[in-house]
């Protein structure tokens, strides 16, 4: 068990987001959680990575309690997530924005900075390195020195998940990666979230992309008005009459066959 | 001055005399009183042939970072024989220790501040100092009004009125005078009328104020129309014909103490005032005066000199006794500072009056 | 043959440009972070007073009161960078220019240790006491056929030069490392910074810090080389003069506050001339400046073209590191 | 005597708060802190001296000029030192900060050499006219500006809220592409806006020259810094924070000389706000917008 | 209806559009489809006025309106949902649609406010609530529902269904119909290519800022060519 969401809440004023959610994402899989707009998925991130703090509930992470930390201590930990409305370094070229995401896998401070020590030159070589190995790894390789500003969206989106894979988490939240793309850059999506999880990363994903998530996902959860309605392998979920109809809808189903 | 220039064959003595003086910036009325002062006297001079002046006049903003590049450029690039100014204390405090060290004499017309002329052998003014001129005006108010009760406004984050201040109280706390209340106030303040509220309630016999006269008019003006009737008492910052100006009739029972009196029945005097009204359209303050007197003073001790050289004219500088100027008689003490008698005086009618 | 080129005037001039782009330094460091902190002239002030005071009372030397006095802003920048971490944009900037305005204020009604408004004067020269000290060895300028207001000038004009050159080469060799790329991120985008592992509480509080210690340090200098301070010294204009160094030079780069202290500075000098007018033309100059070049007098693209113009290739991670600096 | 110092702070209190009024239109708009509101405010007080005093012209006269003329510098100001830097790229986002600096250094520097430096007497016969209540005296200026002042603030918060060109102001105060994809003429809104600020500022500099007699080049700096921390007080682009703030600031200065020490009358602004936005990052009357 | 003619547009020193020209006949809808950063967004704000093309002309209902500022275009008729929602986030939903019907004068925008609040029903729900505290899909409802209200003859919906929930999806493209039944012209940039052209009469297809396919939407949907090359294939 990777995460254990225990009976999470979270208000905004009179508002409840969300309500007694739990559900656990075991180590390697992808879980997959969806629901309509407004169901408090996003929200979800933001707790676990402690953007918010609960109202009231649990989130371990491997073991660990992990409310009320501070959200880079939650990176460090190994939870590292991306933005529903993609949030890079504007003015930082791709690789430097990868370079940060290496921030809390490095050491070295002001002096050793300042007078440029041994280690600390080892490091930044290192450092150099592995954010080429990532954007490589993305389908970035020959953007490296292209400021990020002035990447097409379906390529700041992969630059994002190089960045958060920077910090070598161990847990990677992905919100809606595939929003505004076509199917072709989709299916390179696909590809990407495969090979991620090959590499013994667990992802919590949210997607309104269907054909996406259920091709993806061993599990998902589904929210609905920041209450959990159902639990389970995609082929459960697509036969779930209360997710079909909160969510999914029949008339369309063909589409997403 | 180069060498060539300072002695031309038997004829007059040639000096470039620097002048740094506050031009730009809030106080740049003093500044202009004292150039305008300055250039009155020039003229004359000149036109007398004893000696040759020629003026270099710097701007210093009121600043002492700019005071002290401005004396730089002029003790170096400039090679000036004299400098006068800088127009405040704080800046002499900067700009002086600094002519000292290059062996310039530097000759202040308005640092009024104590310890002034003892920065060093090089550092003198002609500027009655507010040690002399605050006790002066205290003594006769006290004689004049009975005073027992007094309350002191100042404005706390100014050096000039801050240290005018301090003499105040020093003078007030030796004449055993009781102190209500010290009030302070600040730079662009434009509402005093909280304090002067303050004042009223206490009910003192006197008020004695150190501002400047900008600031100092506009509180009189507030505290006559909440109905302070009591004098005031000013230093040297308060004492201009400009109080009258801003103030109007509330300026009526303004008591200072003066170096310079321009209704003086003398014919230097008169001269000065109607060729100063003519020339720049209102008549003297006492800054305008005394950087007038100041040339004068400089101009003689280069004659005694003889010479355009920096330490001949400090040593005909520090030699000067009984130079009889529109300010009356003038003496540099053994430290270079002022020995006269102050002139008290009060408005009354819209006017300045001799206080007796 | 030196004697002749070494004008006091100059050096003097030199100097105050010296201090100032220390100072404009230290407002981008705060900046660079993306926090915009008006405090940096109470700072200056903090480590003037401290200094001035330490080596007026005490006799203690010049260096022990410009080691102090640093020290001490720095403190104090701790001490304002994590209450104030909460603040953002020009909420910050009119706090922080309200702390100022505060000490500013202390240092006028403290009067029994500042003397108020009067200011304190006799503050040991730098220059001279180098002099002093020398001559104690037996030393004389003459000796380099100097006068002795030249060789002062040309010592304090040597210290601040080494004092500015190492405090850029520290702060762009920190640019250009983690710790710079932390800062890039923090003043981009805050929370995704922190989703990204950065302790966003320790750099902000240490970029503020920084700047604190820079100007505190700044100030002890200037303290040191007018020998004379007073309140009115580190007040509001202070605080906007150094802001706008850095954003008219350009406030992305170190070199921009480097330019515009060196500009802004020696502007009103080439304009005495004009005395009565330097000042609207200055207010003029910003203007413009700002309408033609918001972005300031250097940013990153000239940087690139004048390193394209004066190295010849073979760089290894040029963009990253041109972009931090 | 404590009515009168209560009555001496909310006339203080009012014009802060006019002044105040001005900065949060502005900043509203086009979140920018107009550094050279003081100086306008100081030019508005110049007009009304020159009008009075030099030319003898009536009061509603010198109302009148100190209005055209400060909109004409609101305009200008628009027009020369903001509008440049809009849509700009690259443009830091302290640019039109430091421009608006530069434009309140040059126009103190103006003043100097139009009018002269040093204080100008504002004499008119309306400022002379009082009451007297028991031992208190009250000049009608105080009441005067007292009524302005709320008057001000009751117009600006309903123009705000309820008129459809607030609304439009507001929408462009938040982005300006959308505002102008929903209709709004973004180029006349802002213009307007800094307009109808900078009257204000000249509105409130008239007052204060009638109130206290004293008009210098020098009088924008201070009002202008009580002002900043007004808006901050009352939180930023609040209308009737702004009101409240700048009464408040205008009580506790007063009662600071009355109980406390007037040397610490000048700090009195800031220490408020250092201690209000510690426990209130948006301000007393702030509303917290997350992003 | 509208008539784009070889416009050429920039962002700063990078040339982003190609000498682009298209066509909207009145009543119809049309699809511009095309692979992340082909230029659609760029066409769009160039249309809507945001962006100065520096060659070529737009025509709309037989008037040049190169040029134009966003807010002249949006009276002529013209209204843009932008990519990115643009929500008004410091201001209530309410006001966000007020803000909709900014430059109308009728009195019918009472009444039209409540017509959108029933087609969405969650706007209602949140009507005091700050726009900047919705969820991503609530956001793009208000943007949908704000420029409906502002009762464009030719309205620009860049990627309307972008971050939508499936059956909210289903929903938009029904209302859009819907808008267009009612007389409405509509321009889509969409990358759920399928439906659009389902719903659509005509399509144009962007590569790199160039126009590289035109013709009816049937006629795309069913060219392999194109489905292949610039939509992909339909996934399993
Ligand atoms: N800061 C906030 N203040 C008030 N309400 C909020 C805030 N943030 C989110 N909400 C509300 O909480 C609910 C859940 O929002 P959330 O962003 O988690 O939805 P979501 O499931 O991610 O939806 P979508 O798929 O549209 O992105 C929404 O109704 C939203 O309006
Ligand atoms: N503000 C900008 N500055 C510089 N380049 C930009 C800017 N906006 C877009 N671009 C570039 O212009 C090109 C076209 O962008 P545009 O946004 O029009 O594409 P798009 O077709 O809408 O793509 P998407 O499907 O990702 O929305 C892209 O290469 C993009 O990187
Ligand atoms: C101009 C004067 C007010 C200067 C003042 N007397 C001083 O010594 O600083
Ligand atoms: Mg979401
Ligand atoms: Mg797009």
């Amino acid at each position: 068990m990777v995460l254990q969401v225990k009976k999470a809440c979270k208000n905004f004023g009179g508002l409840s987001a969300l309500s007694d959610v739990s559900f656990s994402i075991n180590q390697g899989e992808i879980f997959g959680l969806i629901g309509p707009n407004g169901a408090g998925k996003t929200t979800m991130f933001n707790l676990i990575t402690s953007m918010f703090t609960p109202t009231s509930g649990e989130i371990i992470f491997n073991e660990d309690n992990i409310n009320g930390l501070k959200p880079h201590l939650i990176t460090k930990k190994g939870i590292c997530r991306t933005f529903q409305n993609i949030r890079l370094f504007p003015q930082m070229t791709a690789e430097e924005n990868v370079m940060v995401g290496e921030h809390c896998r490095s050491k070295s401070g002001v002096i050793s900075s300042v007078f440029r020590t041994k280690s600390q030159r080892k490091e930044e070589d290192r450092i150099h390195s592995k954010a080429n190995e990532l954007l490589e790894f993305v389908g970035l390789g020959g953007y490296a020195e292209v400021v990020s500003d002035s990447l097409a969206y379906g390529q700041q989106r992969r630059l994002e998940i190089a960045r958060a894979l920077a910090s070598s988490p161990q847990l990677l939240l992905l919100d809606e990666p595939a929003a505004g793309m076509n199917e072709t850059e989709t299916s390179e999506l696909f590809h990407l979230i495969k090979k991620i999880q090959e590499q013994g990363i667990t992802v919590l994903l949210i997607e309104h992309d269907m054909p996406l998530v259920m091709r993806l996902c061993d599990r998902i959860a589904v929210l609905n008005f920041g209450k959990k309605i159902a639990e389970g392998t995609p082929a459960e979920i697509q036969n779930n009459p209360d997710v079909i109809e909160a969510y999914l809808g029949s008339e369309e189903e063909d589409l997403y066959a | 001055a180069g060498d060539e220039e300072g002695k031309s064959s038997g004829g007059a003595v040639k000096a470039d005399i620097g002048v740094i003086s506050y031009i730009s910036g809030p106080g740049a009325a003093y500044g202009e009183a004292i150039t305008n002062g300055l250039k009155l006297a020039q003229e004359e001079i000149n036109g007398k042939g004893e000696v040759e002046i020629n003026l270099v006049i710097e701007d210093s903003a009121g600043k002492q970072d700019q005071a002290l590049t401005a004396a730089q450029k002029l003790m170096n690039s400039e090679n000036v024989t004299g400098i006068i100014g800088p127009t405040l204390s704080t800046e002499m405090n900067v700009v002086g220790p600094e002519a000292d060290l290059n062996g310039v004499p530097i000759m202040g017309t308005s640092t009024t501040a104590e310890g002034i002329p003892q920065i060093g052998d090089y550092v003198f003014r002609n500027s009655l100092p507010e040690a002399l001129a605050i006790p002066a005006a205290i003594d006769k108010a006290i004689e004049k009004y009975d005073a027992k009760k007094v309350a002191i406004l100042y404005g706390n984050d100014d050096v000039f009125t801050k240290s005018g201040f301090d003499t105040m109280k020093k003078a007030a706390e030796e004449k055993g005078l009781e102190i209500l209340t010290t009030e302070t106030f600040q730079k662009g303040q434009s509402d005093y009328n909280a304090q002067l509220t303050k004042i009223k309630g206490l009910k003192p016999d006197l008020i004695l104020a150190s501002a400047l006269y900008n600031e100092g008019a506009v509180i009189m003006d507030q505290a006559r129309k909440m109905g302070i009737d009591v004098p005031f008492v000013g230093g040297n910052g308060f004492n201009s014909p400009e109080v009258i100006n801003i103030a109007g009739d509330a300026a009526n029972g303004l008591i200072v103490a003066t170096p310079w009196y321009g209704e003086k029945e003398d014919d230097k005097v008169k001269e000065f005032v109607s060729k100063y009204e003519k020339e720049y359209g209102k008549k003297p303050d006492q800054f305008a005066a005394q950087a007038y007197d100041a040339l004068y003073i400089m101009a003689e001790a280069l004659t005694n000199a003889g010479e355009a050289d920096r330490d001949a004219l400090r040593d005909a500088l520090a030699e000067i006794k009984g130079f009889n100027g529109i300010l009356g008689e003038f003496s540099f003490d053994e430290e270079g500072d002022v020995v006269m008698d102050p002139t008290v005086l009060v408005i009354e009618g819209g006017a300045f009056k001799e206080f007796n | 043959m030196l004697a002749e080129l070494i004008n006091p005037y100059y050096l003097q001039v030199a100097s105050f440009i010296l201090i100032n782009i220390i100072l404009g330094v230290s407002i981008y460091i705060t900046l660079s972070t993306g926090q915009l902190s008006l405090a940096n002239a109470g700072f200056m002030g903090i480590g003037a007073y401290t200094s001035a005071l330490l080596t007026l009372n005490f006799d203690l030397p010049i260096i022990v009161g410009i080691f102090a006095g640093t020290l001490l802003a720095g403190l104090f920048g701790i001490l304002i960078g994590i209450p104030t971490l909460r603040l953002q944009g020009v909420y910050l900037a009119i706090v922080t220019l309200g702390f100022g305005e505060v000490i500013r204020v202390i240092f006028v009604n403290w009067e029994s240790m500042t003397k108020g408004a009067v200011g304190l004067s006799g503050i040991p020269h730098m220059g001279r006491e180098i002099l002093n000290t020398l001559r104690g060895f037996g030393f004389d300028p003459k000796i380099l056929g100097l006068q002795n207001n030249q060789f002062v000038f040309l010592a304090i004009f040597l210290i601040l030069l080494v004092a500015t050159i190492s405090i850029i080469t520290f702060f762009r060799r920190q640019n250009r490392s983690r710790v710079g790329r932390a800062f890039a991120a923090i003043k981009l985008d805050e929370k995704a910074a922190e989703s990204m592992g950065i302790n966003i509480t320790y750099y902000k509080v240490l970029a503020f810090a920084q700047g604190a210690l820079v100007a505190g340090f700044a100030g002890t200098l200037f303290a040191h080389v007018l020998a004379y301070i007073s309140p009115a010294d580190f007040a509001y204009h202070r605080a906007v003069e150094i802001l706008i160094f850095a954003v008219f030079g350009g406030s992305e780069v170190i070199w921009g506050p480097v330019f515009g202290a060196l500009f802004l500075t020696a502007m009103p000098e080439v304009l005495r001339f004009i005395s009565e007018y330097r000042y609207m033309i200055y207010g003029l100059i910003i203007i413009i400046m700002m309408a033609v070049r918001p972005q300031g007098l250097i940013d990153v693209n000239i940087l690139n073209w004048v390193k394209l113009k004066t190295s010849r290739r073979g760089q290894k991670h040029g963009t990253s590191s041109q972009k931090s600096m | 005597m404590l009515i009168e110092q209560l009555i001496n702070g909310i006339t203080l209190g009012s014009i802060y708060a006019i002044v105040a009024l001005g900065f949060t239109l502005v900043f509203g708009v086009l979140g920018i802190i107009n550094m050279a509101h003081g100086e306008i405010f100081m030019f508005g007080a110049f007009i009304g001296v020159v009008v009075t005093s030099t030319f003898k012209g009536p009061l509603w006269l010198a109302f009148l000029a100190a209005i055209l003329v400060t909109a004409a510098m609101g305009y200008m100001l628009e027009r020369f030192a903001l509008r440049p830097l809009r849509n700009k790229q690259g443009v830091s986002h302290l640019a039109p900060l430091i421009s608006t600096i530069g434009v309140s250094i040059l126009l103190e520097n103006l003043s100097h050499h139009i009018f002269g430096p040093g204080n100008h007497p504002f004499r008119a016969s309306f400022a002379e006219i009082s009451f007297q209540i028991g031992s208190i005296t009250v000049y009608l200026v105080q009441i005067v500006i007292f009524v302005i002042s709320v008057l001000l603030m009751y117009a600006l918060s309903f123009w705000l809220g309820k008129t459809k060109a607030g609304k439009a102001l507001r929408a462009t105060a938040e982005n300006l592409e959308t505002a102008s994809l929903l209709g709004v003429d973004v180029k006349r809104t802002i213009t307007m806006t800094v307009i109808i600020a900078s009257a204000m500022g000249g509105i409130a500099g008239i007052l204060v020259g009638m109130a206290f007699n004293s008009v210098t080049p020098q009088m924008g700096l201070s009002i202008g810094l009580k002002g900043l921390a007004i808006i901050i007080l009352g939180g930023m682009g609040n209308v009737k924070g702004a009101m409240a703030g700048g009464l408040i600031l205008g009580l506790a200065e007063t009662f600071v000389v009355v109980y406390g020490d007037s040397g610490y009358k000048d700090a009195i602004a800031f220490v408020a706000i250092i201690v209000i936005l510690l426990i209130r990052p948006q301000g007393l009357f702030g509303q917290k917008i997350s992003a | 209806m509208l008539k784009v003619n070889g416009i050429n547009a920039f962002y700063g020193k990078i040339q982003v559009l190609k000498s682009i020209s298209l066509e909207v006949e009145e009543g119809s809808i049309v699809t511009i489809l095309g692979a992340n950063g082909a230029g659609k967004t760029t066409t769009m704000k160039t249309i809507s006025g945001l962006l100065k093309p520096q060659a070529g002309s737009i025509q709309f209902q037989g008037q040049d309106v190169t040029g134009l500022r966003p807010d002249q275009l949006l009276r002529k008729g013209v209204a843009l949902v932008p990519e990115g929602r643009q929500i008004l986030s410091g201001m209530t939903v309410l006001e966000n649609l007020e803000m909709g019907a900014y430059h109308r004068k009728d009195n019918e925008i009472a009444q039209d406010i409540k017509n959108v609040m029933e087609r969405f029903p969650i706007l209602e729900e949140r009507q005091k609530q700050l726009g900047g505290t919705l969820s991503g899909g609530q956001q793009q409802m208000l943007a949908i529902a704000r420029a409906i209200l502002s009762k464009p003859k030719l309205l620009l919906l860049d990627e309307p269904s972008m971050g939508l929930a499936p059956l909210i999806v289903a929903d938009i493209f029904k209302i859009i119909t819907e808008i267009n039944e009612a007389g409405t012209t509509v321009l889509l940039v969409e990358q759920n290519a399928r439906q659009a052209l389902k719903i659509s009469d005509y399509g144009y297809v962007l590569e790199t800022g160039k126009m590289v396919a035109e013709g009816s939407s049937q006629k795309l949907l069913n060219d392999p060519r194109i489905m292949e090359a610039y939509l992909g294939r339909k996934s399993s």
